[in-house]
């Protein structure tokens, strides 16, 4: 049965692809995107993968769909040329599509036990995590400790697209010197899109939070919570005009949020070179090191989810400010 | 099981190349970075699918005794690329949207037209 | 001091002296061209007291730094190197007295930096004589090229840039596209390049590829000009003449011989060569350009050029010399760099005064002129005799040992083309005499001048007597050509 | 110092990265700057500091959270590590010292911060992949450099930046991901990351499709970003329309790393464990490589924007580097590593002065430099200096890396001719490219002779002179560089079987 599904969302998948190919409607193809994601994320729950699902669904159909429609509205909805190089294209395409498949001959068999990828490194974390770091989610413990430097990275991959988009489009700083008229208000004046919106942003925000401090017990952590709360506050401002949002949280704020959630996480690691430690050796935090290493992967998920939240706004308010 | 194990790789291939096609054929720059989010998104399927064990679980300990865990390996490494695939999709709007200010064309052949003039 | 110590000095020396000079040229000229007299005198004097060392055996050498493993910056004084040195570093004093008087004459721009590159122009050049092995003699070699450049597009106007343009081309296209891998061959295939009596190839290479190695060499080298790199030597005419002078008839142009003759004695082995057949090329090549430039001689108009493509045919005669491969023709080879050197230099300075005073470039304009400048005229006249190889006069000597190394070697291509290159010279040296002596001045009119500068005119005098005084006196020189091949059969 | 010296693997990455988190918030005018210049200074002074250990004591790993090996992350930095990370961060530190007056003119001052940050994050970005022994890692870190990298180049005052940095994006974006596909199918073929382990676990698997899928997918996604002769297509206009220092900065070392990550695989994962890889690579990557180095000279050779033809020069000098590595002998490899350095040494020189140049001149096409010699003597001298390094003249560094260059291909006996004979015609087809500016900066009329009141900083100058002076040092005396290449050289191959 699962089997028949899997097949069922992989080829609906493909045929999403093609479609967002040829459609030559970008808003369309957008779209197309995003039902792309959920499409994945559906997968992605089938193969045993709830975080990434969660992200997927949080990130690639939420947050990505968010950025593209902000991009659209500053540019064209519609793609004015055909392709170029088509057969060129279309012959380079085939040919790598051949070798990869060819590729998948010696492939070990799907969901064997005995594949490399399961015999080695990945059972020693399984077998550690509940002796060394005793927190239910291993994904959270590799992601949080065993590759925690991975995951620094990451934050800081983050955070440099946030300076990138706030150095090519400004920090929205300019936003208070236009006239009032233009300023947008959103959907402040239609009652019903207001008062649901009222009611789900607390929601939303709650579930923000429980996802990002439950990421040790279930699927969750700082890169999902942060993008459930950018995208409730991103719905506070489509409804209640991006003023209000950005009274709420300023720029500067949100430069701040930015920047913290990465020195957060560096000091962290500094803390553990401080108390005799390597770098990101969350051990030495408390006198139990199981405790130390809880510790430390509860502090870096936080950093990791005010980035997110910090770096999100500040990209959709960047996008916003350009329109006016 | 074999089939599908084989399909999941297939549809990867295919999910990579449609992307790349659009890529590298499509002049429109927004319709680029669409490719790009898909070309990457296939690559994901490629990790997560090769971390599933048959008749295992999400990594999450519960109390239910003797349970098999899937991979959860793949599953950290697919967590950064997706971050890092919204950081570079992000970027690059930020560079469409100033090349439609400055340009007034997000079309590369009318870019390339317009820097030759 | 000891001799390494005055190696090392007269390498810094001239460095020192351009620094001094681009200090000194922005208080007076007076002090500029005084520190340029110091620097050359001072020069002078610290490599002729290596002469007596080199004369009575010693082979005094230095080792600076090793760059890469088995690659030295090295330096090295023997007979060859040091009658080189002497002759360019003894040159230099004249010739920076008839610098003097040419750039004042003529009121030249640019003088500070003419005197810097010329002083560090000579500091390449005793690298290049004193270098121990061949990545030094390279380095130098280089160095030479670029230091000159700015010397020959010292105008700046559009022809002076493109001749200069052509004058670095194929001077860097040849040293880098033939001679360095010339050199990367040989430490490649021996483990060194060091300049050894009796060469270091024997043994490591043979057959075909010697004669190729050997190719690699000369037509990379191509401050000796041998046909067909020979090209950058008219062009560099256009720069001013003491540096035609100095540079371009004994510095560099010597350099480009000297590194030959040095190649073949000391990395081939004179020996060796003989041995090896794919080698006799070398000399039908230096024998074509030796008739082939003097046949283009005949026809310029213009007198330095065919002061440049006399250049060219004298100085095959000293890659001939080398390769006709007897000892008598390698002496020769030494003696005929300095012959050729104290002529030549009078010629160039001759023509500079005459451009000076006169502003004659052309060959049909110097009807008469012998009467208004008979100094400048006279040591003309000597100078050409010397390159005819008269008696008596310097070219004369030098002509003599390669004949009777060619007769030596039973070798009558050799001996053919030293005979008619002499009648050539002959046919395109003497009608200039004849015109400036004996025909009527057309234009008397306008031209009412005498000589040039005082300094120009002592300085062509002093290289005239020298030509004269080599026929004489050319004992030291001949002992340092015998110490070159004293160890061949 | 005891304790903290051996936290300099990880201090080398982290010291730059939050100070970069700090510097977004530093508004005043010029705080930004010294804050990314004294982080820079620091990583250079630990870059140094790794180096004397590696010279002295060998190989240097740390463990990253304390974790052993193949389960946590393992940071390696060897002899070709350390020589990458004195390019990396020597060139940030004269770019940024130097590079004040120019950055001060060519970036606002209220987008400095974020320029001075992602700077930053561009030196961890490739520090952090340099210090790496993790194939994941090494992605991650790539992604921060490629990013950090648009963002500099985006900063660039021409809009024609955009475009370039766009193309920039989706190249990089590929190249990245198809290094990542060929890491999933190593990982799936032996369910490691760890470099290392990599090594010693491909030996079971090394004859399978995957794994050779994976070395194809690998080998591609480095070349593009290290921008390999014919995949070289974005770098000539992003390093034209970039802010002058960052050209600086990047062309001195952004597409080496690359090189070094594909070094890397290609000689201690792959090298050893595919049947005739070794042949494998010196016949794809040879011929690509000769390609590269000839037209890249010669589209040099024609080209009018002095950046561009810089920026060409580039791509046929990464020729010189594959070339060396694809020879696959010791020589070749010192060759190719030395030139790492070398190269490094002469283009960052040459852009300094071309920034310099830019603050006086209206711009920088060959036009525009007409009689510049006469106007700023001491910084054509350093461009002529580091434009002979260029063309390998001896006495210069370049000279030292042409000379083992070619020495390595006289090894291979008749056969190294041709490659011989390449190199030289593409130093001669240098020699022309340099000498066209020289001739038009010397001899050519100025239309406007001294309009331009903006003199360059004395910063500038004495930087440019000290990297000059730098080409003359390590020509004539390359000893570090050539320890720390020829013990890289063997280090890689001693992987070999």
């Amino acid at each position: 049965m699962i089997v028949m599904f899997g097949i069922f969302l992989l080829t609906l998948l493909v045929i999403t692809a093609v479609a967002i190919v040829r459609t030559e409607n970008l808003f369309v193809a957008v779209m197309l995107m995003g039902i792309a994601s959920l499409l994945i994320a559906a997968n992605f729950f089938l193969l045993d993968a709830a975080d990434v699902a969660l992200t997927e669904a949080a990130i690639g159909a939420g947050i990505s769909t968010v950025l593209f429609l902000s991009a659209l509205a500053l540019t064209s909805e519609r793609e004015r040329t055909k392709s170029s190089r088509r057969l060129l294209s279309l012959a380079v395409v085939v040919a790598a599509t051949l070798v990869l498949i060819y590729a998948t001959f010696d492939k070990p068999r799907f969901g064997a036990a005995d594949a490399p990828v399961h015999t080695h490194v990945a059972p020693w974390y399984l077998e550690n995590t509940p002796k060394y770091i005793d927190i239910p989610n291993v994904v959270t413990a590799v992601l949080g400790s065993f590759r925690g430097y991975d995951t620094l990275g990451e934050v800081f991959v983050v955070f440099t697209a946030g300076i990138g988009v706030l150095f090519l489009l400004g920090s929205g700083a300019a936003a208070g010197a236009l006239p009032e008229e233009k300023v947008n208000e959103g959907l402040r004046h239609h009652l019903i899109p207001r008062v649901v919106g009222r009611v789900v942003i607390p929601f939303i925000l709650l579930f923000g939070l429980y996802v990002q401090f439950h990421g040790e017990y279930g699927p969750g952590g700082g890169f999902q919570a942060g993008a459930i709360v950018a995208a409730a506050i991103v719905l506070f401002a489509l409804l209640e005009g991006e003023q209000r949002a950005l009274a709420v949280l300023p720029q500067r704020v949100l430069l701040v949020l930015m920047a913290c959630g990465p020195l957060i996480y560096g000091a962290v690691g500094i803390a553990g070179i401080a108390l005799g430690g390597n770098f990101l050796d969350y051990s030495p935090l408390l006198s139990d090191p199981v405790k130390g290493q809880q510790l430390g992967i509860l502090i870096i998920e936080a950093g990791v989810g005010i980035t997110v939240t910090g770096v999100l706004l500040s990209i959709f308010h960047a996008f916003a400010a350009r329109g006016r | 099981m074999e089939i599908l194990g084989l399909y999941h790789y297939w549809v990867f291939a295919i999910l990579l190349m449609t992307g790349f096609y659009a890529v590298i054929a499509k002049l429109n720059l927004v319709k680029k970075l669409i490719g790009l989010s898909l070309f990457q998104a296939a690559v994901f399927l490629l990790y997560i699918t090769m971390g599933k064990v048959d008749g295992g679980t999400a990594p999450i300990f519960s109390d239910a005794a003797n349970a098999v865990f899937s991979n959860p390996l793949p599953q950290v490494l697919i967590l950064t690329a997706i971050v890092v695939g919204i950081s570079t999709t992000a970027l690059g709007l930020g560079i469409v949207v100033r090349i439609k200010e400055e340009y007034g064309s997000i079309e590369e052949d009318e870019i390339q037209e317009i820097d030759r003039r | 001091m000891n001799a390494e110590a005055t190696i090392l000095l007269a390498l810094t020396l001239p460095l020192a002296g351009a620094v001094g000079i681009a200090l000194a040229g922005r208080v007076s000229p007076n002090l500029r061209e005084a520190v340029t007299l110091v620097t050359a005198a001072g020069l002078a004097v610290a490599v002729w007291s290596l002469l007596p060392v080199v004369m009575a055996g010693g082979r005094p050498g230095v080792t600076v730094t090793e760059l890469l493993p088995g690659v030295e910056i090295a330096f090295s004084v023997e007979p060859l190197g040091m009658l080189f040195a002497a002759l360019a570093s003894g040159l230099w004093i004249v010739n920076s007295l008839y610098s003097i008087g040419y750039m004042r004459g003529n009121n030249e721009q640019h003088q500070t930096r003419f005197y810097v590159m010329f002083a560090i122009s000579l500091a390449a050049t005793m690298g290049v004589a004193f270098a121990g092995n061949l990545f030094t003699l390279f380095v130098f070699y280089e160095a030479l090229t670029l230091s000159t450049y700015p010397l020959v597009s010292h105008k700046g106007d559009e022809k002076t840039v493109r001749s200069a343009r052509v004058y670095l081309g194929i001077l860097l296209t040849t040293s880098i596209g033939l001679f360095l891998p010339a050199i990367i061959w040989t430490y490649t295939v021996v483990g060194s390049g060091d300049f050894t009596p009796g060469g270091i190839i024997e043994g490591n290479i043979d057959g075909p590829a010697i004669g190729l190695l050997l190719g690699l060499f000369v037509f990379g080298i191509g401050k000796a000009a041998v046909m067909p790199v020979q090209r950058w030597l008219p062009a560099a005419m256009v720069a001013p003449t003491p540096v035609s002078a100095l540079l371009h008839a004994v510095a560099v142009v010597k350099a480009g011989v000297f590194t030959v003759t040095k190649v073949i004695v000391y990395i081939f082995g004179v020996d060796f060569l003989l041995a090896a057949p794919s080698s006799d090329w070398l000399l039908y090549a230096a024998a074509f350009t030796i008739i082939a430039a003097s046949v283009v001689a005949l026809r310029q108009q213009n007198l330095k050029r065919l002061l440049a493509y006399s250049t060219i045919a004298q100085l095959s005669y000293v890659v001939m010399a080398a390769a006709v491969l007897k000892p008598l023709a390698e002496i020769g080879a030494a003696l005929h760099m300095v012959a050729h050197a104290f002529g030549k230099i009078t010629l160039f300075f001759a023509a500079g005064a005459i451009y000076v005073a006169a502003h004659k470039t052309e060959i049909h304009q110097l009807r008469g002129i012998g009467w208004r400048m008979p100094i400048t005229m006279t040591a003309f006249t000597i100078g050409a005799l010397s390159m005819i190889g008269v008696p008596p006069t310097g070219g004369f000597v030098s002509k003599w040992y390669i004949l009777a190394g060619a007769f030596a070697a039973e070798n009558y291509v050799a001996l053919f083309t030293i005979i008619l290159s002499t009648v050539l010279n002959a046919a395109y040296f003497l009608p200039i005499i004849y015109m400036a002596w004996f025909m009527p001045e057309t234009e008397a009119a306008a031209a009412t001048h005498g000589e040039a500068p005082w300094p120009a005119v002592l300085a062509l005098a002093i290289t005239a007597m020298l030509t004269i005084a080599f026929f004489f006196f050319h004992g030291a020189a001949l002992e340092l050509g015998r110490q070159v091949v004293e160890n061949l059969s | 110092m005891n304790g903290l010296a051996q936290h300099l693997p990880a201090l080398q990455v982290v010291v730059p990265m939050l100070v970069a988190a700090f510097v977004v918030l530093l508004r005043p005018r010029g705080l930004a700057w010294a804050a990314c210049t004294v982080a820079s200074v620091l990583a250079f002074g630990i870059a140094v500091e790794l180096t004397q250990v590696v010279l002295g004591a060998g190989p240097v790993t740390y463990l990253m959270g304390s974790w052993p090996a193949p389960y946590g992350i393992e940071l390696r930095v060897d002899a070709l590590s350390a020589l990458l990370l004195l390019v990396v961060t020597g060139a940030s530190v004269f770019a940024l010292v130097s590079g004040r007056q120019s950055l001060d003119a060519q970036i606002e001052v209220e987008r400095q911060p974020y320029f001075f940050a992602a700077w930053l994050l561009a030196l961890a970005g490739l520090s952090g992949i340099v210090v790496a022994a993790d194939a994941f890692n090494i992605f991650v870190f790539m992604e921060i450099s490629s990013l950090a990298s648009y963002v500099l180049i985006a900063g660039g005052p021409d809009r024609r930046a955009l475009p370039s940095v766009f193309k920039y994006l989706i190249m990089g974006t590929i190249g990245a991901t198809f290094y990542l596909i060929g890491v999933g199918l190593i990982y799936m073929m032996t369910g490691t990351l760890n470099l290392a382990d990599m090594e010693f676990r491909i030996h079971a698997v090394a004859e399978q499709n995957p794994i050779l899928a994976a070395a194809g997918f690998i080998t591609v996604g480095l070349a593009l970003k290290a921008a390999i002769f014919p995949l070289h297509v974005w770098l000539p206009n992003a390093y034209t329309y970039a802010p002058h220092m960052a050209t600086a900065f990047l062309a001195a070392c952004s597409t080496k790393v690359s090189l070094y990550v594909l070094l890397r695989f290609d000689f201690f994962v792959f090298q050893e464990n595919l049947a005739g890889h070794a042949f494998q690579f010196a016949a794809y990557l040879m011929p690509l490589a000769l390609l590269g180095i000839l037209v890249g000279s010669a589209v040099a050779m024609f080209e009018k924007n002095v950046k561009r033809m810089l920026a060409f020069s580039s791509v046929a000098q990464i020729g010189y580097m594959m070339l060396g590595a694809s020879l696959v002998t010791v020589a070749g490899l010192t060759a190719g590593i030395v030139h790492i350095f070398n190269h490094a040494l002469a283009k960052g020189t040459l852009f300094l002065a071309v920034a310099a140049f830019a603050m006086v001149a209206a711009g920088v096409r060959l036009d525009d430099l007409r009689g510049i010699a006469r106007r700023m003597p001491w910084t054509f001298g350093a461009f002529i200096v580091a434009g002979l390094s260029l063309i390998g003249i001896p006495g210069t560094a370049g000279f030292v890396s042409k000379w083992y260059l070619i020495s390595a291909a006289m090894e291979l006996g008749p056969a190294g001719l041709p490659l011989v004979a390449v190199i030289l015609i593409s130093s001669l087809m240098a020699v022309v490219y340099i000498w066209r500016i020289v001739e038009v900066a010397c001899f050519a009329k100025a239309a406007d002779e001294g309009t331009s009141a903006v003199s360059v900083s004395p910063a500038l100058i004495t930087i440019m002179w000290f990297a000059a002076l730098a080409n003359i040092y390590f020509g004539l005396v390359p000893e570090l560089p050539l320890t720390l290449s020829g013990a890289a050289a063997a280090e890689l191959l001693d992987h070999l079987p």
